[in-house]
């Protein structure tokens, strides 16, 4: 298992990208070098009243510059989140990782493959559509304003698909694989979970191999506190309950094993 | 310099220690934390059975602090026993487990059953919102903790710590029935019970509704109740609640607790254990302190 | 949108009012904020005697919250009716006097010597740690609450808040007693109490040694508390502990106080009382709430 | 009375100007304007888990370009100061003032006096020195490093004392002023209490109008709480005890009137 590393970091840059969504890169000693896509990082913020990391999804992994991006939403005034849009250039913050197992990327090889982002579950998307070697099916969901957009182009075909209907199928990310009369053999997917309870139900409907990447509070992000779990199917090894930890057994999950 | 403490016969190296379910088995911290500088490791509860736990969400955070209600999952003594007792032997630390139960009964099969492992203390978490006896929580009742107490004690092989509760009115009752009921330890503070909700959704930030409130919020309260109880029973005490740093730790021991807990500093900094150890030194050599024997409950 | 809430009768134009003995009678603040635009001044404990208080220092910092042993300083009721109350006539506020003493005696004393004054409503500190009746605070005994609540009863015109004690086991006996005694309003939290040392001075950072707790830090404690008696009896509830924003004041509307108090907040930002006013009717008018009272315990 | 404001300041400059201490230029849009000599500031660190103010002496005030000058010590790691100490130019930070009363500048007109201040006492000296119009002779306390002499050099006499004797004359100020046998008619006084109490006795010895700036923990710095009183030899017409408050009936006390 590779290691985890607690590290201050150097803010590379920071820009807003759409509505409340910044892309922030990081100069990181180690997180960079053994990240895979599909592991998350926790993010402390400089403010000494909020204790807890938030995880954020790395999106994108330069490994030759040691430098690592994640894009994150902005959820409200008053939030952790409202503190990382602050950071400038330069400044530091605390940051753990990588954590949590990545995305199955032998699981793809070869195959016709989509990879599914919804909302704030659409950055790890981008990671894994740089380095899975597949037949990409890129298909993301916003609720209005897009974003990635671009970057997701260079790495395979692109079906978006939005809320209001201002781009692409009106809908969600399942009306635009309706749409576009779109098939897969394998399923990589992250997003809300509404959206991955949809998928998990296409995928078992037409009996394909699905990976939905999940979401829960944490406290430790190690696997240790047992704040973040989600229920399985089976009893699991460590829990000896049906209880996996999202922060260390996941956040990538084969579907057919986890409860949503 | 001596930071060497003793614990109802058992020594420990240094009186920093984990707090109960914050720090697993150990196994995840030990890619941060060598576990052999620490004083012991406390373990998550374990129950005489596997137990699921609350739904999520488990995790709240609160100012200066976070809530929890993870409802005590565990896999049980008998997969504990297997699997993560032999784990902590390959350090040299003391080990010391955490037990839970829903009944006297339950405690005490987990006592008995741990009684022949290689373990040196066992901690009786009494304070959990989950156990109820007669409609009360055990650690809410002087009558119900000494009751616990003498029957845990029956068939202990290892030195007992009771771990009390903050939600009391008056903790040196229950510190006082934990004594007269035959605990070799007591350790505090768990918990306080606390609630969040969630303005927006207009709902409960835990699925439980209420949780236990811990971390840096809550130190004051529990030197306060260190205090208390330091001058009120002759047991030694673990201190524990909010501490993050070296100097918190040495606060508790001014206060009285001849060793510290650290629980939800290790998920904003993985190393808060071994720099503990290492502030408790640096300030012993700052004001010259031979042992920290001499530090305990120095002030009064 | 209606903010109007009803305190046994006494109609505040909103729910948001200063918490006890951090407003002084509002002058002080006054430069800050239009008292006028608060629901109601509560002023600062009053005895029938002038009350020097505890040594000092009398204030400490904590992590997200602050201790005070401040021992009730007051310049006793003669003087208070003489100035402080003309005072806040000025204003279109509610006048709520929060009453402290002794003894059962000296509580009457004051709530009969304001039954001739022009103020709204009379708050009644049980949980001041000064304040023993046999050797328990008032606040920690149910009998003692419903006894004292009955006795100031007797002297009292204003309808009578009276305000509990976070330091026990379970606040809803408190509040049951309080509510058998006769009590019109009750409201919660007083301070947690808390020590801190001085690990440098190796002294108590409080000349009182121990102190009370206040501030954000506090808050989860309080809204579960506040939840609780709001669930089991069915007088009104002024919340407060940690309130610093509208956010925080709405979280304590929906677990079912009725009007809110804030503290620490104003030592920190002299403006939150009214930015608390302005904010929640910005959540009112964003969730489409035409009254206040549809907020009241929404969150079940 | 003047008004008192919160506002949050821009820092204009920073500079260590001695050993942990520390000397900073505020921005600010009115208490510039309204402060006095002998009054403070109260100053809000930017972590939210530090709620209370730390109270500090106006050490210098440009009424012209709206500037306040603070000095103050870092009293260790971890501390609010030491956050303050972190403050860059261009950066923000809370404050609440002007607080307090001032020294009173008419008493001593034309008189001779003595401006003593002791340790991190010495900063509101400053710009009393500057704005009384007396014969001034400055008697400064230092442990061991100085600070603003030069300023005081173009204000009056200067007369220094250090513990460790590396400078002025080896002890207190009052051995300072035994040394240079000085004698004044008023005295303005700033430092820590044993110093206070010492000079308190020798103006009751020489019966010389005294006047000496108080410290206590403060929480709302404008006299609401109750938090930081000092004994009183009278009743005090607003506690109706013997207790005033440093924050508002202070910081700055004719020496008979309070206990030390
Ligand atoms: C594995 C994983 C990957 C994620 N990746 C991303 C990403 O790439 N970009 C992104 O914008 N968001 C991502 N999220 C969601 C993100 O963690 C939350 O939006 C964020 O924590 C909110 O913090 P806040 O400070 O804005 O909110 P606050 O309201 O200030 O947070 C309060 C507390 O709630 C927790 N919290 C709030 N919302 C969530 C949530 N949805 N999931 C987990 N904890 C939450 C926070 O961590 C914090 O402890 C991810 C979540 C997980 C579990
Ligand atoms: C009227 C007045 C004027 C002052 N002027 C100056 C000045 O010009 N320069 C300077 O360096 N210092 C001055 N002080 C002292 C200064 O307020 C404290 O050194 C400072 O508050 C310490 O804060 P901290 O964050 O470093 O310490 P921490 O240990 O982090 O503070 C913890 C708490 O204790 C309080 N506190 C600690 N020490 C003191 C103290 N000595 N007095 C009051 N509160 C304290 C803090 O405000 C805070 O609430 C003055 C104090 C007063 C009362
Ligand atoms: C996530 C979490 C899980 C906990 N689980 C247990 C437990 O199983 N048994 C127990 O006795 N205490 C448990 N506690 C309480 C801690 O051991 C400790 O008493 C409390 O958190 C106060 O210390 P802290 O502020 O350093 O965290 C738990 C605390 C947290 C935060
Ligand atoms: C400095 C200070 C003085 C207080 N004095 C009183 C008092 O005289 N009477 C009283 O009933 N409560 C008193 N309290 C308690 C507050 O009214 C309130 O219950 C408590 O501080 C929690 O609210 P907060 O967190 O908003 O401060 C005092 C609190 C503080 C901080
Ligand atoms: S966050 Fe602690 S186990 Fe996952
Ligand atoms: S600090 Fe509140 S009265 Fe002085």
């Amino acid at each position: 298992m590779a290691g985890k590393y607690k590290e201050s970091v150097t803010v590379v840059s920071q820009e807003s990208i759409a509505e409340e969504i910044y892309s922030l890169w990081l100069q990181t000693a180690d997180i960079a070098e053994h990240a895979v896509p599909g592991q998350f990082i926790s993010m402390y913020t400089n403010d000494g009243s909020r204790l807890l990391p938030r995880p954020i999804s790395i999106c994108e992994i330069d490994r030759a510059k040691g430098q690592l991006r994640v894009v994150y939403r902005v959820t409200g005034p008053d939030t952790g989140t409202e503190q990382f849009a602050a950071l400038k250039q330069g400044e530091t913050i605390e940051v753990l990782g990588p954590l949590g197992n990545g995305f199955p990327l032998e699981a793809g090889k070869g195959r016709k493959a989509f990879l599914i982002g919804g909302g704030i579950g659409v950055p790890p998307i981008l990671e894994l559509a740089k380095q899975l070697d597949a037949e990409k099916q890129i298909v993301v969901g916003y609720r209005d304003t897009q974003f990635l957009l671009d970057e997701f182009g260079q790495n395979g075909a692109v079906f978006v698909a939005t809320e209001d209907g201002s781009a692409g199928t009106k809908g969600n990310v399942m009306d635009a694989v309706a749409a576009n009369e779109l098939t897969a053999d394998i399923i990589y997917a992250c997003g809300p979970t509404p959206m991955l309870r949809a998928i998990k139900a296409y995928a078992q409907e037409h009996d394909i191999e699905c990976y939905l990447s999940l979401e829960e509070k944490m406290a430790c992000g190690v696997g240790a506190c047992l704040g973040c779990v989600c229920q399985s199917r089976d009893k699991d090894a460590h829990s000896n309950v049906h209880n996996k930890r999202v922060c260390k057994d996941g956040p990538v999950f084969l579907a057919t094993e986890v409860e949503l | 310099m001596n930071t060497t403490i003793n614990l109802a016969g058992v020594e420990l190296k240094n009186p920093v220690m984990t707090a109960s379910g914050t720090f697993g088995s150990g196994e995840e911290y030990s890619e941060f934390v060598d576990l052999s500088r620490l004083g012991a490791v406390v373990t998550k509860g374990v129950a005489n059975v596997p137990w699921p736990g609350n739904p999520t969400p488990r995790i709240a955070e609160t100012k200066c602090g976070m809530m929890n209600a993870i409802g005590l999952q565990n896999p049980g003594i008998d997969l504990f026993c297997e699997r993560d007792i032999p784990f902590l032997k390959k350090y040299d630390t003391k080990i010391i487990v955490n037990v839970c139960g829903r009944t006297k009964e339950d405690y005490c099969e987990v006592v008995e059953r741990l009684a022949g492992e290689d373990v040196d203390l066992l901690e009786i978490n009494i304070s959990c919102p989950n156990v109820k006896a007669g409609g009360i929580a055990f650690g809410q009742n002087p009558a119900a903790v000494e009751e616990i107490t003498k029957e845990v004690k029956k068939y202990a092989k290892q030195p007992i710590i009771m771990k009390l509760s903050p939600n009391v009115t008056d903790i040196t009752e229950m510190a006082k029935a934990a004594e007269a009921g035959g605990a070799d330890v007591l350790s505090l503070i768990n918990t306080l019970t606390g609630m969040k909700i969630d303005i927006h959704k207009q709902a409960f930030a835990l699925a439980n509704k209420t949780g236990g409130v811990s971390g840096p919020a809550i130190k004051p309260i529990a030197v306060r109740m260190v205090y208390q109880v330091a001058n009120a029973v002759k047991l030694p005490i673990i201190g524990m609640g909010g501490i993050a740093t070296a100097e918190d730790a040495v606060e508790f021991i001014l206060a009285g607790a001849t060793a510290v807990s650290i629980g939800t500093a290790n998920f904003f900094n993985p190393t808060a254990t071994v720099e503990a150890v290492e502030g408790i030194e640096a300030y012993m050599r700052q004001y010259h302190f031979d042992s920290i024997n001499e530090m305990i409950g120095l002030v009064k």
